[in-house]
């Protein structure tokens, strides 16, 4: 078994459930909402991800290749005279490296999202849940990991009674 | 097409070709053979069995494939199709194959030669230059010489003998010729008719007056539909003679009329002489004074132009002789001078006295031999004989009963149309010509044929008078036999061909021949035995063919002055109606003279199949595909037309219908017509375009008639023009100034430009190449003839894309020479100004190309990279000149074996969706480059000469190294009056112009 | 249309059916899989296509020929010029293909019965030639010169490799533009003195050096050499 | 100026007493269960038939080249590139609303930029069109890519048309993520509430597996954000650079530095038009009453009389530049604009782009849907007609007066713009049955803010 599954009705309610299970001890939780709740990650204490340095890698590569490429093009490997334009003519380069600036940024920052996050992942055993639909929809949950062994899915699971959830469900492997 | 009426393969006939390899006969080679695109084509068409199937061509494999795999980028696979070497059996090694060749020969205009110099491309004639020592062309050409390579490729030429409709073969025609001759052999040739065009060949000549003199009964007529020359003129008794003008000695000349800078037998050297008069650098200008119904490319030179009803030049004449004191002139009761009229003829007359002995007055062919009578009085009063006009013998050729006029037969058409009407011609020969469509309607020449059982055609088309004919004979082209032909100063000159007869014509020689002997002889012999008296032996035959000129063969010229001639038929050459019309003008201005001309581009007919002409536009009006009635802005007010409003004209009891063209500078009463439309038999080109303008002439009076009538009709039909727009808007484009002004200020013309030809630029200048070439157009010289744009689009393989795309503003010329027209549109100030690619150094167009598809080479040139264009047309866009052209579809015809072998194999022939424009001829350059380079020495100023540059009459375009400060094209640019066109925009543009330099007469001076 | 908060009506009522999970494990691994094939593929095809354009087909596989005349054993062993055959290389764009009659100068007495020798014999008696197969041809835009590069002392080894050794002739380089640019970019990795020009296997003891001064001695502007203008027109 | 007028009497963003629940099971069964209405239906042949006149119009051009249309020398491009640069133009209003104002805070876009970028992504796949069939050789547009051809040839990195091919690529890409991305949450939403496992697969696959963790969240806030940042500057670079292709060149009526602004504000004038052209029938077809109204209505066409209100000014300042600076061409051209042939397309975008909007400064037109609707079409007709004018009447009269030609369009021509709008009404027709038509999440987010609240106005120019 994955471990248990509490079901809140409102983002206040999860919090509180957050930080209740991180000062009872326990470490490997994980929550879920249907929108972003404000103070959720500060709750979870989760580091900052590196999503925005992965995008500024991508801009500064983007941009940075882009105008080595039409310097190398237009300079070292076939310089051609163009209505009397110098060869390196940094002004007029600027734009292309611009738009790759930004065209790299965002790609490395969509892969850096699904990446980080593990996706594209369509098989979840969280998915077999029959309320956790509701995930996407109108309610919040939180899961408590816990070992495979009753004693800890039965104090778990009367800690999870104590957060008062709408439903407590078991996830299996 | 065509490729089906190409001939069945037959391999005796090629082995006999190939046999025959006298002089440039043979036209297979190995480069030939191994030679991919172009060949391949050829190869197909003429011999099936040889042949293979011409490749997948690479590009239009992608216009079908590439699309859909585009994205696989698989496109760009441009590996060439397998292809065959095919070698020769019998090494030919006379010359280094894939090298062209140049062979001088000769082409005529209405019977005049014109001295040509042909490439030959591995056996294919591809390009007609002049021939520097030929006298008339001293190097170039006129439009129709360049257009001679299209016409010889041609493939609506007639392809075999036709009897009636069925096909036949010659020796089929030498029996049905020996069964009539047997008849004539009895009966003296009673019946035997032979009707030429005007022709000087002495050959021909030689074998006509055998004709007649073993046929004492047989007749000859000569028709020529394109006008004379102005080369021919009369004596007293009425009888020819040739009349020889120095344009370039006078000082002043007058015009009555007369188009002498297209003159079809001298144009081209009197363009050059004229010009050569007026260099201002030397200070010293000609003055010319045009007076003429309607504008002509001389009219557009003139220092004052008077726009004159046709009619009313004889009184015009007549009134300015009496002002130079010449004795009896006749009554010039007809012609009420107007002040202006009045104004203009006293500072004529004083400003011809001025120059004794230097001045000219010339007469044109339309007018009536009065007016030439008055023209030569004058001239002689002015003691212009001798200095600036003299005269020789005849140089045409003439039947024996045009030089003694037996009663009603003097050889002239009409004679020969009554003649047949009483059924006295049995046998009626046409040796090349189509009476059928050119001639008056009066005449009803088709009628006529009916009475005429044999009717015998050779021609190069199988025309009007072709589908009439019992026997059609398929003519040899001027570069397919050999001939002969004597230049407006006589000089005679020998035409060789370049390449056995694509169809298996045969010349107007070899055709008299077998009616003189019974058998074909050998063309090359009887040229060779008819000059035997000037060239005797091998060394000089072999000398003349290589110079394209018998060398002394030109006629005397003789400062006898004639005696006035006699109206013949007449004592009193005074009174005549040539003003009729000043009366009925006197009485209501409704009274309209019609005026009918050959057209400028496609001459009388002969020329209507030709592609290239039919797209050139027509000077001034920039017409292309049509013809139409030019009529004067005050007419146009007073029947409220406009342009291709079709009206319909009435005169001598027919009527036509035809679109008016508004033609500023036109003589108010006088409406233009052109010749050479309205073709039925033509060919796919010429076919039903325009209107038969020959319906309304009448034979007594080919040139004009008095009794015009025009109705608006209400409709209007579409013309295709290459300019819409006529006032320059302000624009310095065209500059000017006068000579006066010129010679106290050279500035004066170019002064006003801020910052010269290279204002500042932010850009470092790029290290030159070895060479830097550049352009130099005269102004002064340019006279508009449009040689230029039909040389380009011979040499550059430039596409013809017909009348709908033209009027969609898509033509292709390289070199666009462009018409302006200043001051009041009564009596406009006409310019013309050649327009090619400028070469910017800070090209526009370049800065714009996504893919590198134009861009300098280290020599200058702006060069475009077809293989690399993916057609943006951006470059166009931003071209300040809009001298690029875009293939929108795909123009060049790949299909017809004819063409491809036209095609110059020097130049890439442009597919679809590729921008194209003028490079210089680039492979001009590049092949002297490469011979110069073997030579490890430098280009000889002059080595390079583009098409446009070679084939100008005038010299107004130069070309070559502008790093070199001796070269003509820099010494040309270093004038004062050196300015380029739009340099503002710093495009400093390679081409630059030399302004133009008028030389008004300061007593009419607030006239123009 | 309004449903009321979250009716269970439908909502993910495919799972009534008991079926636990949308997509199976062994989908879910499948579908990355398959993204990251997806990258992998595309990159190959690019870098594949590379390959095949850089690399055009033709090079180094002999055509069969009416008649399987060996360089190696006309110029090879019997050392016959170049020239004697392709007579117009130094004076024209085409190089030119020998007519029958060169054959027959030697082959109307040597080896007149060998039967490869046939089609030559027949061929020449009946005058219509035989077709050779094509091995150097260049798209219709390119403007190739021999005899240009004969002069300024491009050898026929540097573009025709060892003819000297091919039975039958084959096509040695890929006349892509990129090809022809490597030596109009640097011409004198290649340039020969005349005199060995048309020689076979020569090599030059120092390349460069030899190539700096033949660039002088033969006027060489190297300015021009990449101009566009120099190949298509 | 929205002190002025009576705007406080504005609904709030979304109805009150809209919570997780109404908002997902209003908005999902939009997409999951409401039957396909036979307007849907029509609209879609309609659509499908002008997409199969635009596919053998294609065919046509691969066959028989450009000629097909009107071009010609003078005016060398026309149709194609008014076209081109008017779907691009319509795209930057999607863009901006979602991410410009994602960044300006503003709350009410929440209901719109959903199928604003939806509108976007379309409208530049459209665009993207028009360049590579416009020509000569479009199998060959990848010239225009740096890719190590065996030619050693590389593109003109300074012609303004390379860097519109970077700017097309570029935008058509970042726009397909932010839009891609930004909708997992709705399409896991839509996962979950399948009714058959078919939809559920098929949404299940277009999710990627998302769960809404609180990781997802966090990565998916920070790569919204930085891309809002970036898109917006993508948004003003690119029509900057669609600007460029015509102030490059020195043709007199291209050759001015008021270019990019004046195009970047005509992008966001149409698009905004668009946005509304498409919102307001939305709303009433689906029923989104409850999130979309008046308040959403009001504010674009307050943004849209704003940005229009800049374009006049450009239109204003480009004919004062020309007859103050009194250049011989310049002020031809403009008179040629003004009078000459093509006088009608100048006075038609004035009509429509000019005097049209004025009437938004009337609050009562403001909120009538009719009436912003019409103002709107009537706007997008307008930004087409001064594309059309900048184009040709800047080409059919140029330096030389030899070289004046008349532009005339053929049937193709007609039929390529016909064809693109049917294309791009296929592709939102298809999006509107679907995906997600508003974002779900977002709104979740704003009603548990208390959003419905409607304490903020924003969006007032």
């Amino acid at each position: 078994m994955l471990g248990l599954l509490a079901e809140f009705a409102d983002a206040e309610q999860l919090r509180g459930a957050v930080l209740r299970a991180r000062h009872e001890g326990y470490a490997d939780i994980e929550a879920y909402s249907p929108y972003p709740v404000d103070g959720l990650t500060e709750a979870m204490g989760l580091r900052r991800a590196h999503v925005p340095f992965w995008m500024l890698l991508g801009a500064i590569c983007g941009g940075g290749f882009t105008y080595w490429l039409e310097w190398y093009s237009t300079v070292v490997n076939y310089p051609i005279n163009v209505g009397g334009r110098p060869p390196f003519s940094w002004p007029a380069f600027l734009p292309p490296a611009l738009e790759m600036t930004l065209l790299w940024a965002v790609l490395a920052g969509a892969l850096a999202m699904l990446i980080g996050n593990r996706l594209p992942r369509v098989h979840h055993p969280l998915f077999a849940v029959r309320a956790f639909d509701r995930a996407t929809g109108d309610r919040l949950f939180l899961l408590l990991r816990v070992a495979n062994s009753n004693l800890e899915a039965r104090r778990a699971h009367a800690f999870l009674k104590t957060l008062s959830p709408l439903s407590i469900s078991e996830v299996s492997e | 097409m065509s490729s089906s009426k190409v001939p069945p393969f037959d391999l005796d006939a090629a082995r006999a070709q190939l046999r025959d390899t006298r002089g440039p006969r043979y036209w297979r080679s190995l480069e030939e053979l191994a030679d991919g695109e172009g060949f391949q084509a050829w190869l197909k068409a003429q011999f099936p069995q040889l042949a293979q199937d011409a490749p997948l061509d690479r590009r239009g494999f992608l216009k079908f494939i590439g699309a859909s795999m585009a994205l696989a980028g698989l496109t760009a696979c441009s590996h060439p199709p397998q292809t065959e070497l095919v070698p020769y059996v019998h090494g030919q090694d006379e010359w280094a194959t894939g090298l062209p060749r140049y062979f001088a020969t000769t082409l005529t205009r209405n019977g005049y030669a014109q001295g040509a110099l042909v490439r030959s491309d591995e056996g294919r004639p591809t390009k007609v230059e002049g021939n520097p020592q030929h006298p008339a062309s001293l190097g170039a050409t006129d439009i129709f010489a360049q257009a001679a390579i299209l016409q010889l490729w041609d493939p609506d030429r007639s392809q075999s003998v036709m009897r009636g409709d069925i096909v036949a073969t010659w020796e089929d025609f030498a029996a049905e010729w020996l069964v009539l001759r047997a008849r004539f052999d009895r009966n003296g040739g009673a019946g035997l008719r032979v009707l030429t065009r005007t022709l000087t060949s002495p050959t021909l000549a030689a074998q006509l007056e055998a004709l007649q003199n073993k046929y004492p009964d047989a007749r000859w007529h000569v028709h020529e539909p394109g006008g004379a020359s102005l080369s021919r003129g009369m004596d007293a008794s009425g009888l020819p003679r040739s009349v020889h003008y120095r344009f370039d000695r006078a000082k002043v000349i007058l015009t009555l009329d007369a188009d002498f800078l297209s003159d079809p037998a001298a144009g081209v050297r009197y363009s050059h002489d004229f010009i050569s008069g007026r260099d201002p650098e030397r200070g010293a200008m000609s003055r010319l004074y045009a007076v003429e119904p309607t504008p002509s490319v001389t009219g557009m030179m003139a220092d004052h132009r008077l726009p004159l009803e046709s009619a009313r030049i004889h009184g015009f004449a007549q009134a300015l002789a009496q002002r130079l004191g010449v004795a009896n002139i006749g009554s010039t009761g007809g012609f009420v001078p107007s002040s202006d009229h009045a104004r203009w003829l006293d500072a004529v007359a004083a400003d011809l006295r001025s120059t004794q002995n230097a001045s000219l007055i010339v007469a044109g062919f339309a007018q009536p031999p009065e007016a030439h009578a008055l023209a030569h009085a004058m001239n002689v009063a002015l003691g212009n004989v001798g200095n600036t006009i003299g005269f020789g013998a005849p140089i045409e050729a003439l039947p024996a009963q045009a030089l003694a006029p037996k009663a009603n037969d003097d050889g002239s058409l009409r004679a020969l149309a009554s003649a047949m009407r009483v059924g006295l011609v049995d046998t009626l020969l046409v040796l090349d010509g189509n009476p059928v469509y050119d001639t008056s309607a009066d005449l009803a020449i088709a009628d006529a044929l009916k009475h005429v059982p044999h009717l015998l055609h050779l021609g190069l088309y199988r025309d009007e008078t072709g589908t009439l004919a019992e026997w059609h004979l398929p003519l040899a082209h001027a570069l397919e036999a050999w001939g002969d032909a004597r230049a407006f100063d006589g000089s005679a000159s020998i035409a060789q061909p370049l390449i056995a007869p694509l169809y298996g014509g045969k010349s107007a020689i070899e055709l008299m021949s077998l009616l003189l002997e019974g058998n074909f002889s050998d063309g090359r012999a009887l040229v060779r035995q008819q000059s035997a008296s000037q060239l005797r032996d091998d060394d000089a035959w072999n000398a003349a063919l290589k110079s394209g000129v018998i060398s002394n063969t030109a006629m005397t010229v003789t400062s006898v002055s004639p005696p006035f001639p006699r109206k013949r038929g007449s004592s009193d050459f005074h009174a005549i109606e040539s003003n009729i019309l000043d009366a009925r003008l006197s009485r209501n201005d409704k009274a309209l003279e019609l005026l009918f001309r050959p057209d400028p581009a496609i001459g009388a007919g002969e020329w209507s199949n030709n592609g290239w002409l039919q797209e050139l536009p027509k000077p001034l009006t920039q017409l292309t595909w049509d013809n139409v009635a030019l009529i004067s802005p005050d007419l146009a007010k007073r029947y409220k037309l406009n342009n291709g409003d079709v009206v319909e004209l009435r005169s001598h009891g027919g009527k036509l219908h035809a679109p008016v063209w508004i033609m500023p500078g036109q003589a108010t009463h006088s409406v233009t017509v052109h010749l050479g439309y309205g073709r039925t038999r033509a060919g796919h080109i010429g076919d039903g375009i325009g209107y038969n303008a020959n319906a309304l002439r009448t034979s007594d009076s080919p040139w004009q008639a008095d009794d015009l009538q025009i109705v608006a009709t209400g409709e209007n039909c579409e013309l295709a023009t290459t300019q819409h727009h006529f006032n320059m808007e302000g624009r310095d484009l065209v500059r000017e100034s006068t000579l006066s002004e010129y010679l106290r200020d050279p500035q004066s013309a170019v002064a006003h430009d801020k910052y010269g030809e290279k204002p500042p630029s932010l850009y470092p200048d790029y290290l030159k190449g070895e060479y830097a070439w550049g352009m130099s157009i005269d102004l002064n010289a340019c006279i508009g003839c449009k040689a230029c744009t039909i040389a380009c689009q011979s040499e550059n393989n430039i596409p013809v894309v017909g009348k709908d795309q033209v009027h969609r503003g898509r033509e292709m010329h390289w070199i666009r020479v462009d018409h302006y027209y200043e001051g009041d549109a009564e009596t406009p100030t006409m310019l013309s100004q050649p327009v090619p690619c400028m070469m910017c150094e800070h090209a526009p167009c370049e800065l714009v190309c996504p893919v590198d598809a134009t861009v300098h080479d280290s020599e200058g040139l702006n060069v475009q990279v077809y293989n690399r264009c993916v057609g943006t047309r951006f470059c166009s866009n931003n071209c300040p000149y809009k001298v690029r052209r875009f293939n929108f579809m795909q123009y060049a015809d790949k299909q017809t074996p004819q063409y491809e072998a036209m095609r110059n194999p020097e130049v890439s022939v442009r597919r679809r969706g590729i921008m194209e424009k003028c490079t210089y001829c680039i492979q001009r350059i590049e092949t002297a480059h490469i011979a110069a380079d073997k030579e490890s020495r430098r280009l000889r100023d002059g080595e390079v000469v583009t098409a446009c540059q070679a084939v100008c009459p005038t010299r107004a375009i130069r070309f070559g190294d502008i790093s070199d400060a001796q070269s003509q094209v820099s010494k040309a640019k270093a004038s004062p009056r050196n300015y380029a066109m739009l340099a503002e925009l710093g495009t400093r543009p390679r081409t630059t112009y030399l302004a133009r330099i008028r030389n008004p007469n300061p007593a009419l001076k607030d006239e123009t | 249309m309004r449903v009321g908060p979250l009716s269970t009506r439908n909502a993910g009522a495919h799972k009534d059916g008991g079926l636990a999970q949308i997509f199976s494990r062994h989908f879910g691994f499948l579908f990355r899989l398959a993204a990251l094939a997806a990258l992998v593929i595309v990159t190959a095809l690019i870098l594949l296509w590379r390959a095949v354009m850089a690399y055009p087909a033709g090079v180094h596989d002999a055509l069969e020929q009416p008649i399987p005349f060996s360089h190696k054993h006309h110029v090879g062993d019997d050392g016959i010029d170049c020239r004697y055959c392709h007579t117009s290389v130094e004076r024209s764009a085409f190089a030119g293909i020998p007519p029958l009659s060169t054959c027959m100068t030697c082959h109307s007495q040597l080896y007149t019965d060998q039967p490869m020798l046939k089609p030559l014999i027949a061929a020449y008696e009946s005058g219509v030639p035989f077709h050779w197969q094509r091995l150097h041809k260049l798209p219709d835009f390119v403007y190739f010169d021999h005899s240009i590069h004969i002069a300024k002392g491009v050898g026929c080894e540097t573009c025709h490799g060892r003819v000297d050794e091919m039975p039958l002739m084959a096509r040695v380089a890929p006349l892509t533009m990129q090809w022809c640019l490597d030596c109009h970019r640097a011409p004198q990795k290649y340039l020969r003195p005349h005199d060995q020009v048309f020689s076979m296997g020569w090599h030059a003891k120092d390349q460069l050096a030899l190539g700096e001064r033949l660039l002088r001695e033969y006027h060489i502007d190297t300015r021009r050499l990449t101009d566009c203008s120099v190949c298509h027109r | 100026m929205s002190a002025a007028l009576p705007d406080d009497a504005l609904p709030p963003v979304i109805e009150p007493g809209q919570n997780s629940s109404t908002i997902t099971t209003e908005i999902s069964a939009v997409t999951l269960e409401r039957p396909t209405g036979w307007l849907w239906i029509i609209g879609l042949l309609i659509s499908l038939a002008l997409s199969g006149l635009l596919f053998v119009g294609f065919c046509w051009l691969l066959y028989a080249g450009v000629g097909i249309w009107g071009l010609n020398i003078p005016v060398a491009w026309s149709f194609a590139i008014a076209n081109y640069v008017w779907w691009i133009a319509i795209g930057m209003g999607g863009t901006f609303i979602s991410a410009g104002m994602c960044l300006a805070r503003q709350p009410w876009r929440s209901s719109i930029n959903r199928f604003a970028e939806a509108m976007t992504v379309f409208a530049v796949s459209v665009s993207g069109i028009f360049p590579i069939l416009h020509l000569g050789r479009p199998w060959f547009f990848y010239w225009l890519f740096p890719y190590p051809d065996v030619m050693n040839v590389w593109p003109q990195w300074r012609s303004s048309l390379e860097w519109d091919f970077w700017a097309i690529l570029a935008y058509l890409i970042v726009s397909l993520a932010y839009w891609y991305v930004g909708m997992l949450p709705d399409l896991a939403t839509l996962r979950d509430r399948s009714p058959t496992l078919a939809k559920a697969r098929f949404y299940g696959l277009l999710a990627l597996g998302w769960r809404g963790e609180a990781r997802h969240w966090m990565r998916f806030e920070q790569f919204n954000l930085i891309t809002a940042g970036v898109a917006v500057a993508l948004v003003f670079s690119v029509h900057s650079m669609v600007a460029l292709d015509f102030s490059e060149a020195l043709v007199p009526g291209w050759h001015e530095t008021i270019f990019p602004p004046f195009f970047i504000a005509g992008a966001l004038f149409s698009g905004f038009a668009m946005v509304l052209v498409l919102g307001i029938p939305l709303r009433r077809f689906y029923g989104l009453q409850a999130f979309l109204n008046d308040r959403h209505i009001v504010n674009m066409a307050k943004m849209m009389l704003c940005a229009g209100l800049f374009v006049d000014y450009s239109y204003f300042s480009e004919i004062f530049t020309a007859f103050q600076s009194m250049d011989r061409y310049d002020f031809a051209m403009t008179l040629h604009r003004l009078y000459g042939a093509y006088a009608w397309a100048f006075w038609g975008t004035i009509l429509l782009n000019v005097l049209n909007i004025q009437l938004l400064w009337i609050p009562r037109v403001r909120r009538s849907h009719a009436a912003v609707f019409l103002i709107a079409i009537g706007v997008l007709i307008g930004m087409w007609l001064e594309r059309f004018m900048l184009i040709v009447s800047s080409l059919y009269e140029g330096f030389v007066p030899s070289a004046w030609g008349m532009f005339w369009p053929t049937f193709w021509d007609l039929a390529f713009l016909a064809g693109s709008v049917g294309l791009f009404f296929l592709m939102f027709l298809l999006f509107a049955r679907l995906l997600p038509v508003l974002s779900m999440f977002e709104l979740r987010k704003l009603a548990h803010q208390g959003g419905s609240g409607g304490v903020e106005r924003g969006g007032e120019p």
